[in-house]
């Protein structure tokens, strides 16, 4: 077994020291009762090769000869083959938690070059290691928000992602906060109106997508200073991270936590985990953040180094106390995106954010020669909906051809007046015009 | 050599990456509102790809990783990560597929999730298992919103968790993330938890019991039919940590010793790479009686076809979602890969190894550390420091002094029922020169601990850096570069 | 450009610090008449995502759904992911030859362990860091017996690879050193009366295909010893190296010179290059041999370390009187050998070796049962040559099938009675069962 | 830490490779002789795959690489050696491709040969490109082999190449390996070969003469189209070593200044990588009048369909083959790969910001090295160890102690017609930053010359091993492990 080393021998001189006569006696602190006495139900043992082979049996089923045309929280992107050859480096990613700051120095300051990145374009102060994915980290940004101002209504907008608002529902569901939604207008914003009418003085905080789930670019800095009026917390939610090359940071239009997700830099779809979570805050409330975070510090010979830091706040310490429970997070995800994102640097986010606007620009006037108009009027970023008339038959038909449609809002939205018809659909820098083309062709035919 | 921040260095208008250009009769401008509109973001780094190459290079070999070598943490299980797995999960069928892909496009990923399920099922010995969960942590706080659901569903939530005081700390975090009051029990002079301290503590208002098994100073919890009769006596359910799994594998079942829900650590347990703190995955077994309230999504097996269960209308009882999708997808590629390679035996002799490396190293360090506790160990084993205090060298140095020697210490100071605790679980991958190796490094640290603790308690020599100052580092709170930042 | 880190700022210092103008400025001492004053004639620039959608598409034009079954030189093995893992750190991979040593003794330590994996598998005393290719290695091979023997005349067995010997024929075409080449029987081995009539006083060396092409092991001891009664070496070439985990050594045979290639351990066929090839010989030999060489010294502290030595022999320090031209050879590939040989090990190569043999003879019985049979009646490793009636014509058909047939004989002995029918065909660890049926069905279909 | 050989550590009946069972029926032993079979191999590893990862990261690390730091060999051309291009040459459809896979299972392969072929004739100003040789020393031979070829055909092979003082080793070498006898020409005052030199030497019996342009003094051989017309005169012709067509590229063709034939070296100027020593690439491109006698195979492209022509009939002035196969495919994957995201803006701007760095670096070291050649320089500069040798610090104390900075070593002792040569090419993947911190280091090492030479003489400290003993290696070859073997 070429993951075992041990030999007959080896075992033999092993049990002498130990002085049992067999590895089986090792358990007798087991009852016998409890043991189980039988052979596994599992499948059989597979040598390499059967094991490629049947894992490229289960892969082949799920290989498309084009990248999907859904994004709605998981975004297709091309990742430059070095983020790849670089994680793979085992000191990254054979590497535990960096407890041990003197021999993870390089797990470390990449995650202080993450925080950095993640407060860059949120325009936060501070940013935590990474959290497990968006949604999560939409429910812990909540939470903070609770302890934060002390007050139990959480006000969400409708066109936040809805699968990111059911994480919400679970993780407030024992702490009996109360969760009041807020619709969306016919232009895919948030109706400020409502938001109005619905944020109080017993608000802890208002969330909004930015983008929205509509792919609309919601109106962060109105629904801000409607929270903000309330003195409850504005959380931003992102989770088409490439968005923030081009839209202003969420920091800077009145928002008090940027939360969502990194999966755009870095990070493959992989059937939709691991992404990378972030969560950043204003300086504030920096010890009311979930998760473990990096600082800078000196050694003992003046040198600057990272260490993990204000770890009272974390579970191995305060246990029942602690902020969050969490302690594994996306670690590797996060190196990813830090990779991605080094990459790009400061003109390559730029263009890429403009290359996603301008293909979602291309696909709409593709859709449109198709004669399929978009559902809502507001302005976005590489996302939007489309009218297809039938959304669900739509996929349908061009799974048949291979091609990955889009997602049926009506999943989501079954009561809204255009459900039906109404197909999210995505374009980036992998869907050239050509594809762009076939794909408009092929939602007509 | 020194390597700086990505912000500190680069010049302006270098790039990394290749793009293709935007399409030129598009301006955003002309779209979004301009106060919505940013330039390029002040800050970042503009480098090109060879500088990001060295830059990640030269960081990486900062680091200790199960690569470079033993990586002894008690708790965490740090096995071998598979290569081939590494080469599974890129594959383009998995790594490109959209969570929201037609199921007629996900057939492969929706069996192996399906079979791994099953497998997990199996394993430990229950009916039904979730995948969902990111994480261990996040394993247990679905676990104990299982335990909420059934007690709402039965009338009353209830509102007490207990936890011995061996537990990690992700119990008693995720009890209060759960609004459940934490009572924490005393485990015995043997490291176990006893049916009596139990029995007392039991009521109709304990909702569960959170126990490790075998517990976090690797010793079995022998008691435990007994003390889930105790529990289920009265209402209450039985939650496993299954962070030590890997002791039992193939060779005891929790679900066959009383316990009602678990969770697994697919990157403790299978091997799956812990990426310098994450990704983790969490899967929950369970027993029939909770599977009616398990998470969504849940796989299907319709005739030959998979299909995920999302809708709630399905699963009326269900607590709803605990991710944006399905859970961390090419961790469950990677753990599926594990266990198919291994079959019955490789899992059984998994866990047979590792009790066996456990034990060895307790055999090899039992005359030079102290052992606090007499009790078998089974796949971990903790020391303490006792032997060193005369000489004023604690578990600290110890651990310090290790990375000079090349070893990545055992985990300190966990779990708190051992002052000065040293807990070192070797798993099944390292093989008897690496333990000797080992043993061989605390022998003759406990050695200059008596002629030179001077030397112990100046390492770490050999790392790019000594001692950090951790007071330092929360004192005043370095959190991101800033321009013109100094730390000095 | 990614690879370009000049900015227009960076330029312009670089040129102050010059005191040029301009860049073209630089390029002064190339006279005006010699400049090409045009731009190139390529296709265009590609960004990365055009690139790899461009090398998609030729890359999918070679895919088949199923191994080869041919070999004939390149042999379609199991490479464990863990090889190219490794290989792909780039402290290996970009690394220059190592003649700087004190930061070079990574490279310099897997060269000696290669050299060693190299020497126990061919049972040679010493070995070189690796030559170009086996069909190089063998002319080497040849020139370095006319060397130590003072003699002209190689002589051949037909049945050593026919494109290794045309590779002779064209290093010999200058040096006048003449080649006779010995037929093979119907055993498919090498006739020993006519290498006994060819070999004389005058004659070099002997070069036997250790297996042979026709996949038949052939009559090494006797040749060597036919050889040594005429003073001359004896070279053992070895293109299926697996075969070397079954079969005796070649020095214990009584061959004086072992070459050939490992492509087999830890090397994808990728087109037929680069493959890694080997060159070994006895002790008394080492000065003449060709190539880098690595061995042990210490260090001023006197700590083991490597080097490359016996560097007198080699063209950057003799020039014209080096033993050979070779600089630059196939250190990553050999690296890749030393991970894979390392990861079989003792047991490892011997169970992969007798696999092989086992898939062979599986094949055969196959074919049998499909009403083919064999045209050498040697024994074989894991290539043999079937009679198929005519073998263009069942390549041809395969080939529609998207299988990769096997290599007509004909191609190189169009001479041979049973030249038609003749196709030489590998069965590996990667041919399993239901696959081996599968082929022995489509020939005779 | 030290690190043992493969063959000195592990234990008996321990693997790293997990490979299906033999077939049971078959017995080696009843189909071949017993004389011809082995036993398991003596003295091969025993190791598990964890055992077999660590030793290969840890070797590694001992490295220096392009990845981790600069690498200004001169004549070398380390430039950077892209990602993608790594991950391009293992798509499925390239590195599982059989070389007598039948063309019509080739065709994109094929495509890729042809198609980089004429973009290599292109570039260098030449009719015809084989890529079959395997590196530049192999192409060298091709490129002699040609050249003796297209004499022989007019009836005299000719016996003499003339060959000048500043060339590589391999020009000599790679001419006595195709029986001529080398003349070697002195180079002038200038670092240039000067036309009277070459009319000294050339009769009738010069077969060829062989010019490195830019020479390996980094100096432009600017009389080349009269050199060139002084060999033509006389029959004879000009053979280019590539090796420097970095300093070229996209400004000037060796086909237009009198080259009848050039190798290129795909690792230098096309950035495969260099591997620790290989594998390499080198095609050779030719005039018209040596193509006829190329060798094979030919690619051909007839409609819209490649083949290989690999058939002497088709080709009959052929002088053979030079590999069992093709040439190294992978490579040209990755160079392809190169010339396609460059397009010709992008290699022209190769050229010249590879000769922008060689000139700032002289520019910016002039005044503290001494520059044996005032000549101008392209793509690298030589300078030496005049000024030091007071102090009695040489250009190998130098080298060493630019390994303690940090860098890789310039080339040093090279081109032979300078004493104590530093050679110093640092391409054109590499920032300002990088050559200002060498330029730096130079410095500070020429400073230490002069206040500790002792210092720099003990250089380098920072390595795993300090300076080797070659005298000891050579005098006493050790060239393989051998059990029990100690080298002290």
């Amino acid at each position: 077994m070429r993951y075992h080393p041990h030999t007959p021998e080896d075992i033999r001189a092993m049990l002498d020291a130990i002085g049992a006569k067999s590895v089986p006696e090792l358990f007798d602190s087991i009852p016998e009762k409890l043991r189980l006495g039988r052979a596994l139900d599992l499948p059989p043992a597979l040598d390499e090769i059967a094991l490629f082979a049947e894992f490229g049996r289960l892969a082949g089923r799920n290989e498309t000869a084009h990248p999907p045309f859904v994004g709605a929280g998981a975004y297709p992107h091309h990742v430059p083959p070095v983020v790849d050859q670089l994680l793979l480096r085992g000191e990254f990613f054979t590497a535990y938690t960096p407890y041990q700051p003197e021999i993870s120095q390089g797990t470390l300051q990449a995650l202080f070059e993450w925080q950095t990145f993640v407060c860059l374009l949120t325009g936060m102060d501070v940013s935590n290691a990474s959290m497990y994915d968006g949604a999560t980290a939409t429910a812990e940004a909540a939470l903070m928000a609770a302890r934060i101002t002390g007050r139990k209504k959480i006000v969400v907008s409708a066109a936040l992602h809805p699968e990111y608002r059911k994480v919400l529902a679970t993780y407030l569901r024992s702490t009996r906060d109360e969760i009041v939604t807020v619709p969306f207008g016919s232009d895919g914003r948030t109706d400020l109106a409502a938001l109005e009418k619905a944020v109080g003085a017993d608000t802890a905080c208002v969330l909004l997508g930015y983008p929205n789930f509509l792919g609309v670019v919601d109106a962060l800095p109105e629904a801000a200073a409607i929270a903000k009026k309330a003195g409850a917390l504005t959380v931003s939610v992102t989770a088409e991270a490439v968005a923030l090359g081009l839209l202003q940071a969420p920091g800077a239009l009145g928002a008090d936590v940027a939360v969502g997700t990194f999966q755009s830099f870095g990070n493959p779809l992989s059937f939709g985990g691991p992404f990378p979570g972030f969560f950043a805050t204003r300086e504030a409330n920096v010890r009311q953040m979930p998760g473990r975070i990096c600082g800078a510090t000196t050694d003992k010979q003046g040198r600057r180094g990272f260490v993990l830091t204000l770890s009272t706040r974390e579970q191995h310490i305060r246990r029942e106390k602690a902020t969050s429970n969490i302690c594994t997070n996306s670690g590797l995800c996060a190196l990813a995106s830090t990779i991605h994102l080094g990459l790009l640097g400061r003109n390559g986010l730029a263009e890429l954010a403009r290359l996603n606007h301008g293909r979602a620009r291309m696909l709409r006037d593709a859709m449109k020669r198709s004669g399929f108009g978009t559902v809502f009027t507001g302005p976005v970023f590489n996302e939007q909906v489309f009218d297809v008339g039938d959304a669900e038959a739509v996929v349908a038909r061009l799974a048949k051809k291979g091609l990955v449609a889009g997602a049926p809002l009506g999943r989501w939205y079954p009561d809204h007046p255009r459900a039906k018809g109404a197909l999210l659909c995505v374009a980036t820098e992998l869907h050239g015009p050509e594809l762009i083309e076939l794909f408009a062709q092929a939602v007509r035919s | 050599y020194e390597e700086p921040l990505l912000f500190e260095h680069g010049s302006r208008g270098r790039t990394g990456v290749s793009l293709p250009p935007a399409p030129k009769d598009y301006d955003p401008a002309q779209e979004i509102p301009a106060a919505l509109l940013r330039g390029t973001v002040e800050g970042l780094p503009e480098l090109s790809e060879l500088e990001i190459v060295r830059h990640f290079t030269r960081l990486s070999v900062w680091n200790h990783g199960i690569d470079t070598g033993f990586y002894p943490l008690g708790s965490c299980t740090m096995k071998y990560n598979p290569k081939s797995s590494e080469a599974l999960a890129r594959l383009p069928g998995f790594a490109n597929l959209h969570p929201l892909a037609p199921p007629e496009l996900a057939q492969g990923a929706l069996e192996l999730m399906y079979q791994l399920e099953r497998a997990l099922s199996e394993i430990a010995g229950f009916d039904a298992t979730t995948l969902t969960p990111a994480a261990g942590a996040h394993g247990e706080l679905c676990g104990l919103m299982l335990i909420r659901a059934y007690h709402e569903a039965k009338g009353n939530p209830r509102k007490k968790v207990l936890i011995p005081d061996t537990a990690h700390g992700t119990n008693p975090a995720s009890s209060a993330l759960n609004g459940y009051a934490v009572v924490q029990l005393a485990s015995g002079p043997d490291g176990r938890l006893h049916p009596e301290t139990v029995r007392a503590a039991m009521d109709e208002d304990v909702a569960a019991i959170m126990i490790t098994n075998p517990n976090t100073l690797g010793v079995f919890e022998s008691n435990i039919a007994e003390i889930a009769e105790i529990v289920h006596a009265k209402g209450g359910l039985v939650y496993g940590d299954g962070a030590n799994m890997n002791a039992l594998l193939g060779v005891a079942r929790p679900g066959d010793m009383g316990f009602d829900v678990i969770q697994y650590n697919l990157h403790k347990t299978f091997a799956t790479p812990h990426g310098g703190g994450g990704p983790g995955s969490g899967p929950v077994a369970v027993k029939a009686a909770l599977a009616p309230f398990l998470p969504l999504p849940v796989v299907v097996k319709e005739g030959e076809t998979y299909r995920l269960v999302t809708d709630v209308k399905e699963r009326p009882r269900t607590i709803g979602r605990l991710r944006e999708f399905w859970g961390n997808f090419a961790m469950f590629v990677r753990a599926w890969a594990l266990v198919r390679e291994y079959g019955p035996e490789g899992v059984r002799a998994t866990g047979e190894l590792a009790v066996l490396n456990a034990n060895y190293v307790r055999a090899r360090l039992k005359d030079t550390f102290n052992l606090p506790y007499e009790t078998a160990s089974l796949h971990e084993v903790v020391f303490d420091d006792k032997h060193q205090q005369a000489a004023g060298v604690t578990t600290m140095d110890i651990a310090k002094a290790l990375i000079d020697q090349g070893f990545h210490p055992p985990t300190i100071y966990f779990p708190l029922v051992v002052h000065g605790a040293i807990m070192i679980e070797p798993t099944e991958t390292e093989s008897k020169e690496t333990l000797d190796g080992f043993v061989a490094a605390m022998k003759a640290i406990a050695e200059e601990a008596k002629t030179d603790a001077a030397a112990v308690k100046a390492a770490p020599v050999r790392p790019v850096r000594a001692r950090l100052d951790e007071t330092r580092a929360a004192r005043k709170p370095i959190l991101r570069w800033r321009p013109g930042m100094k730390v000095e």
